[in-house]
């Protein structure tokens, strides 16, 4: 099975202003994803863009391979041009998953923005038995409303920087008044028995991180680096940790939160 | 059809090796590269000592290529030996160690040590470093200091030596020369372009360490200049590399002066590159009735 | 807002510029460029005598970039002052005449013909060429050559002068300050990095003149590294350029201390660059609440 | 009336193996272009392909410009991936067309390979008042002959390399066997009284050149070099003429063929 593979664009459209969901249909047998992994995609048209983008699986199903995707750069605005029956070479799944919780523990998902991308597929893994705190900028950048509402067994918590969905303000606001007020009992849940899973900007990673070490929570998130080769062989994708510096592709992109070194 | 290629003592089954730094310690690979294949297995530079690099962000790309800045961070000669090196004891293909130091005794040490383990078969010695005896200039940028330490690393050790050159320098065929004078069985060339990005939004520099190299298809046009100047200078071989893609990019370095090339930055884009190249390579013989690649080497037509 | 910059004795009216070689003598594009409205006008390397240029192919493009090996083609300065220069008159902008020579002398008497001439704002000297007295070795690399023959022109000139730097060198910044010293009154980089490309099928180098010069998006990181460097190193107003696309391009060389930028191959792509470039950094001035562009310049934060 | 056009594909289709029409409506009004003209197409995606490639006009239709063109490299491989809707930029009309011939002379038009695409303006110009000798490597590789029978009133010579249609041999073959046999008594022309256009490769061109000069005939050649601006300023593009380096794309592309010197 290789990791090395060929595939054709079956879908890419816009899910909403400025996201595509890709999806894609190998042409070789592969390795199924789990949640938190990701793909390095080349479009491969010309030299520039050069390289291969990181991007989380989002979802699997009848054999082909899904991505929710913001565009952002050269890159993705090379990867929206594609369309049906074009070809992407792609490298994955590539690097560590998020770990299953223990019985005893609640999943909490925080995903900032695109972040959703990656989480999504753990929801689903879960069977929607998590709570869900999804924040982004303004409503339009909130994606894939309906299949959460539809997959969610506990609450989906939104919020927008603007107010425009849900509750002003960021994520970490939102979950800051859940675990620690009581608008939101928690269940036969204590705060301690809560796993957090992060995927979002970077200060909101901190954010969760310092909030978890507060709380005393253990918690996860998925870190982002600019990659080359996204198999550990450049050294290109590291961030900071209590035991030096770790590749986001191989060690990572899932880490501790306590392991990070917020610099 | 004989592919083989010879690099001091080393001789090689085909002429296309990996590039130091872009193929990890061999085993990121193996999962996508039938590493028996490879002519030869450069691996990331070594230091004596382990090695933290650089903060990040470490890598930007640029047009048609990209910037790095690791910052030579490595896992130590002694770990390497210890923890990588049986993996790589497993296939047929030589084993090249790319190496460097902080001063002329560093990079003795780390000659010296390395040379005496079984399953190294040839050494390359990357002077594109500071140096931290003259200020922290670069080694490979003043002809006095590489004479010495190629003179020095020569001394102590009887396996192939390579030496791998700046680009960032005046005059390649200068350096080469100077090399091949100090005793090095080959040169190799070209490291990276020291080059920077700066983001305008955040006024920063796109790399935690401010500079980096250039390396990718960008620069390939600056590298097949210098292998063909080089090529003119020395009589050691001459390995050719800067943003090889292709076989035809091999192909054009080869006829520029380079006995094999160096793999580099393409490993990221496809993995299978190496591979493909050497049947590239194969097939374009086929078709010119070619039946030594060596006939390759240095065949531009002026 | 004020978009002025001061070079020398000289005042723009914005920092943007053309790139000698690649805007002709001006009128080549004035179908599509409003000429009023540019920084200066840098018009293509003239010789006190007419020259015939390398034979074809004079052009190749490259990944992100372009080889080219015109040779240095040009009409001579005198038919330049009577055919040429009226057209450029018309327009109130700068006129900046790069030039070189074969040898001191010959820079000397071209730089000392130009100066007396009505129209003509400023010199930008062309050190990247031959050098028939020493064995035609390049007068820009090497720090003893540049600075005599830069001497030898601020001797005979009083108007602005610019030198233009070889990035084919070691030290870009040992350069510049040799060039100040010298008497420049600027430095401006970088001219185009030597390359070659050669044509697997036929085995023949791409360009009629086997080497040529590198330029294009390729180049820009290594051009940016060599502005910074230089621009920590000299007192003299830098001018920046290689691979200059965009606004965001220009301003990422005035961050790394660009006090003025030209376009070059840019102007192939799209005729209307430099026009854009104005614009977008008006633009980014206004979102950026920045007054004085001159507040861009060296504006990286390390 | 700008010469720097945007401009809509609203064709870009196959028309044989290797060769595609593409049809381009300008959004700016622009100057109506000559045959033997060109425009400089950019595709402008990104910085891989660079340059802008030159292509002649081939045709104008109802405010449309047509370009004929074959997929050699990295640009016309590019260019072969627009779809209609996409959009290019290009600068022209640029360079000098072929000067129409005097009253007296008939003209005689040779095209090989992908020359066709500049000659049939001019066809079409003279009413179809031409001889065309028109040669290709191969059948495959002969384009728009139905257009050309159609519009020709004097004869259409073909000739293949391969011989799979019209003549075996190249078009030079069967222009000396046209003008020095009688075979083709050329009416009531004498063979000084014809003026020849060519555009083909530079071999071809080369022989025409020394062709005419052998008889004593006048000829037109459209030259070919690699460009990089289009518009006579960086000096990329000459070919040597008997008075030094010419522009191809300023004082060509049409030249004089007894005005170049073969090397
Ligand atoms: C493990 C991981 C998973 C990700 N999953 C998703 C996802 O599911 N959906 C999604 O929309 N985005 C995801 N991203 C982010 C995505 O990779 C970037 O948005 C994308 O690379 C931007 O490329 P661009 O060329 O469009 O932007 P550019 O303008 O080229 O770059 C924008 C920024 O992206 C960064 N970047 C550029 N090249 C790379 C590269 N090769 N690797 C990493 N960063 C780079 C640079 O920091 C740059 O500042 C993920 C990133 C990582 C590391
Ligand atoms: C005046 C003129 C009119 C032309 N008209 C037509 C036409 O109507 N139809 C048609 O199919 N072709 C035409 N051509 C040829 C066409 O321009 C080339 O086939 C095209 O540029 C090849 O580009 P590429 O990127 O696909 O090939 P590449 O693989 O990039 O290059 C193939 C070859 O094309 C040449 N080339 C590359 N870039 C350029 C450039 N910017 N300018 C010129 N040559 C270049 C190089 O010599 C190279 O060897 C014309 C050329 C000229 C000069
Ligand atoms: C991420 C990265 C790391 C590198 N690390 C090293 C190194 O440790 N030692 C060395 O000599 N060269 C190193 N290089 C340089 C390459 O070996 C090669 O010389 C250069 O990248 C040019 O080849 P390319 O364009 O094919 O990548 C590194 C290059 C890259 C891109
Ligand atoms: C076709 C061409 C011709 C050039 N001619 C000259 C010249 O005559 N004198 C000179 O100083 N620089 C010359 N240059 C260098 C440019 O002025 C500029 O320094 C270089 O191209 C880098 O900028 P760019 O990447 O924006 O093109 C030429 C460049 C090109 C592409
Ligand atoms: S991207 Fe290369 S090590 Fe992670
Ligand atoms: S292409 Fe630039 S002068 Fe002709």
């Amino acid at each position: 099975m290789s990791k090395y593979i060929r595939a054709k664009i079956t879908e890419n459209a816009p899910v909403n202003k400025g996201h595509n969901l890709l999806v894609l249909s190998p042409d070789n047998i592969q390795q199924h994803p789990l949640p938190g992994q990701f793909y390095m995609i080349g479009t491969d048209f010309s030299y520039d863009p050069l390289l291969k983008r990181p991007f989380s699986i989002f979802r699997e199903a009848s054999g082909e391979l899904q991505f929710l995707y913001r565009i952002k750069g050269k890159g993705t605005e090379r990867m929206k041009e594609m369309k049906k029956g074009d070809t992407v070479n792609l490298l994955g799944p590539l690097g560590n998953g998020y770990p299953i919780p223990g019985k005893n523990l609640t999943p909490v998902l925080i995903a900032g923005g695109i972040g959703i991308a990656s989480l999504f597929p753990l929801a689903e893994k879960l069977s929607g038995n998590v709570h869900l705190f999804y924040g982004a900028r303004t409503k339009n950048e909130l994606l894939m409303l309906n299949e959460l509402k539809g997959l969610l067994r506990k609450e989906l918590i939104i919020s927008t920087d603007d107010g425009s969905e849900g509750r002003k303000g960021t994520v970490i606001d939102a979950l800051n008044v859940f675990l620690t007020s009581n608008s939101h009992p928690p269940q036969a849940d204590s705060t301690s028995n809560f796993l957090l899973y992060a995927c979002g900007p970077s200060p909101m990673l901190e954010a969760v991180s310092k909030f978890a070490a507060e709380k005393g929570i253990k918690g996860y998130i998925s870190m982002e680096e600019n990659m080359a080769c996204g198999v550990g062989a450049c050294l290109g994708c590291t961030v900071k940790t209590k035991k030096g510096y770790k590749r986001v592709c191989k060690e990572g992109p899932v880490f501790s939160a306590e392991e990070i070194v917020w610099t | 059809m004989d592919l083989t290629v010879n690099i001091g003592k080393l001789k090689l089954k085909n002429p296309v090796m990996t590039a130091s730094g872009t193929f990890g310690y061999g085993e990121e690979y193996s999962e996508f590269v039938d590493l028996n294949k490879l002519g030869a297995i450069v691996v990331k530079g070594l230091s004596l000592l382990p090695r933290e690099g650089n903060p990040p962000p470490r890598v930007v790309e640029t047009p048609a290529g990209m910037l790095n800045a690791i910052g030579l961070q490595n896992i130590g000669i002694e770990n390497f030996i210890r923890e990588k090196l049986p993996f790589l004891r497993q296939f047929d293909t030589s084993v090249i160690v790319n190496f460097f130091g902080d001063s002329i005794d560093e990079y003795a040490k780390a000659a010296e040590r390395l040379s005496a383990v079984d399953g190294i078969h040839g050494l390359e010695m990357n002077i594109s470093c500071p140096n931290k005896e003259a200020n922290w200039s670069i080694f490979g940028t003043d002809p006095k200091v590489t004479f010495e330490v190629v003179s020095a690393v020569r001394k102590v050790t009887d396996i192939t030596l390579i030496v791998k050159l700046s680009p960032n320098v005046t005059d390649i065929a200068l350096m080469a020369k100077v090399a091949e004078d100090a005793g090095a069985d080959a040169v190799s060339l070209i490291n990276t372009i020291t080059g920077m990005a700066i983001d305008i939004k955040t006024k920063r520099p796109r790399l935690g360490n401010i500079t980096g190299g250039l390396s990718g298809p960008a620069i390939k046009p600056i590298a097949v200049r210098m292998v063909y100047e080089t090529f003119k200078a020395v009589k050691i071989p001459v390995i050719g590399m800067g943003g090889i893609m292709n076989s035809s990019d091999a192909i054009e370095f080869m006829l520029a002066g380079a006995t094999a090339v160096a793999v580099g930055t393409a490993n990221f884009v496809n993995p299978s590159t190496t591979i493909d190249i050497i049947n590239g390579i194969e097939s374009f013989m086929v078709e010119n009735s070619i039946t030594d690649v060596k006939e390759l080497t240095g065949g531009i037509k002026i």
